[in-house]
């Protein structure tokens, strides 16, 4: 399926931009990382320290996407 | 109201907002440092997700107004290109006794840097820049 | 150094002095509560030992820069009568490092409301008014 | 000999006043105290938690006075 990513952070210079169109194949927000991590140069460090945000929450990592989905890639945090 | 500001962060407004005759006000300002690690530090970009950075921030001044015996607390966090010396976070508690205003800031300040989706990028001097590190998010 | 003034503290003149890019500032105001205990306060007299109240103020800033790691302690009292909301004290303190602010700001205020020669009446809406009880001095 | 007290916070009113001459018999600042425990009406309580300074320094009891010494009568603070 598609899903668009919304680059955060850190992650923005490794994807190019903050918004990317994803096709992969999987249903996963877990399946997405492993994917991301996989064919996405510079990505694989960050998978297992990125949140992922549908609207405004944060899902787990079972979480079934839909395609169109819009997921947040969230990189640790540290504003202040 | 708004948490998040693109300009910069009036602290005298701040100061001049309701409730002055709690006892104790306690303002913690952010301000951009002009070194990390002995790295001479240009300025710095805040970003953020900013409709869940907006939700966070209020979460946080509604816990920390609901553990701590406090009037109130009011939380300002600048986003964008910030230049060296400029306040990037604002945190005022007012309350009756100061021992209270001085948990409740401390709890807000920690509590915003562990879970606002906020990142910043220093730039340095010599016209590199970084990301820097922070703590990972996790579902609530 | 002046600490002791008899009108309003300027509050954000304080906050527009030097050195902004040390990374924190933690500013301490307190201000006159409206009741005490359940008693409806209507202002507050504050009286010192002048000249010692000064050097006090000043060895407290000087005490605090050198426990803590910070870049400045300042303290400024008011004298005089007072209104509900006004400041009576302030205290800035500026870091690199947000946890030293804490603690300083924190050991200024106690060390000052221990051993600064300044007294307090409140005024009540009786028109009947009081001393507040304090804490003894001893010879340094 | 003459002192000259100078009376702060909650003493002032006990004194009338914030500048009070005192004659007394006796040499240190305890037997000053002590006196003005005596002889002065609504001081006694607060014999033993008054501090006493000459120019800006707290002097301990036995400290020695001399005719025409300004004490300052400091008692318990509590400013902020």
């Amino acid at each position: 399926m598609q899903v668009h990513l919304r680059c955060y952070g850190a992650l923005n210079p490794i994807f190019g931009g903050d918004r990317v169109a994803w096709q992969f194949s999987g249903a996963s927000v877990q399946e997405l990382l492993a994917d991301l991590a996989q064919r996405q140069p510079g990505f694989a460090s960050w998978q297992n320290r990125v949140a992922c945000a549908l609207g405004d929450h944060i899902v787990h990592g079972d979480y079934a996407l839909t395609a169109g989905d819009e997921i947040a890639l969230l990189p640790p945090v540290g504003g202040g | 109201m708004d948490h998040l500001q693109s300009t910069q962060l009036d602290l005298a407004g701040l100061l001049e907002e309701s409730e002055h005759a709690s006892g104790a006000l306690l303002l913690f300002v952010g301000t951009v440092r002009e070194n990390n690690d002995g790295r001479p530090v240009t300025g710095m970009s805040y970003t953020a997700h900013e409709s869940m950075a907006e939700r966070l921030l209020a979460d946080i001044e509604s816990e920390t107004c609901a553990r701590f015996d406090i009037c109130s607390c009011r939380i300002l966090h600048r986003l964008g290109a910030l230049a060296l010396g400029d306040a990037s976070v604002v945190i005022a508690v007012r309350s009756a006794h100061r021992a209270a205003a001085f948990e409740a800031s401390r709890y807000a300040i920690e509590e915003l840097k562990k879970r606002a989706p906020i990142w910043k990028q220093e730039h340095y001097s010599d016209g590199d820049s970084a990301y820097l590190e922070g703590t990972p998010l996790k579902p609530s």
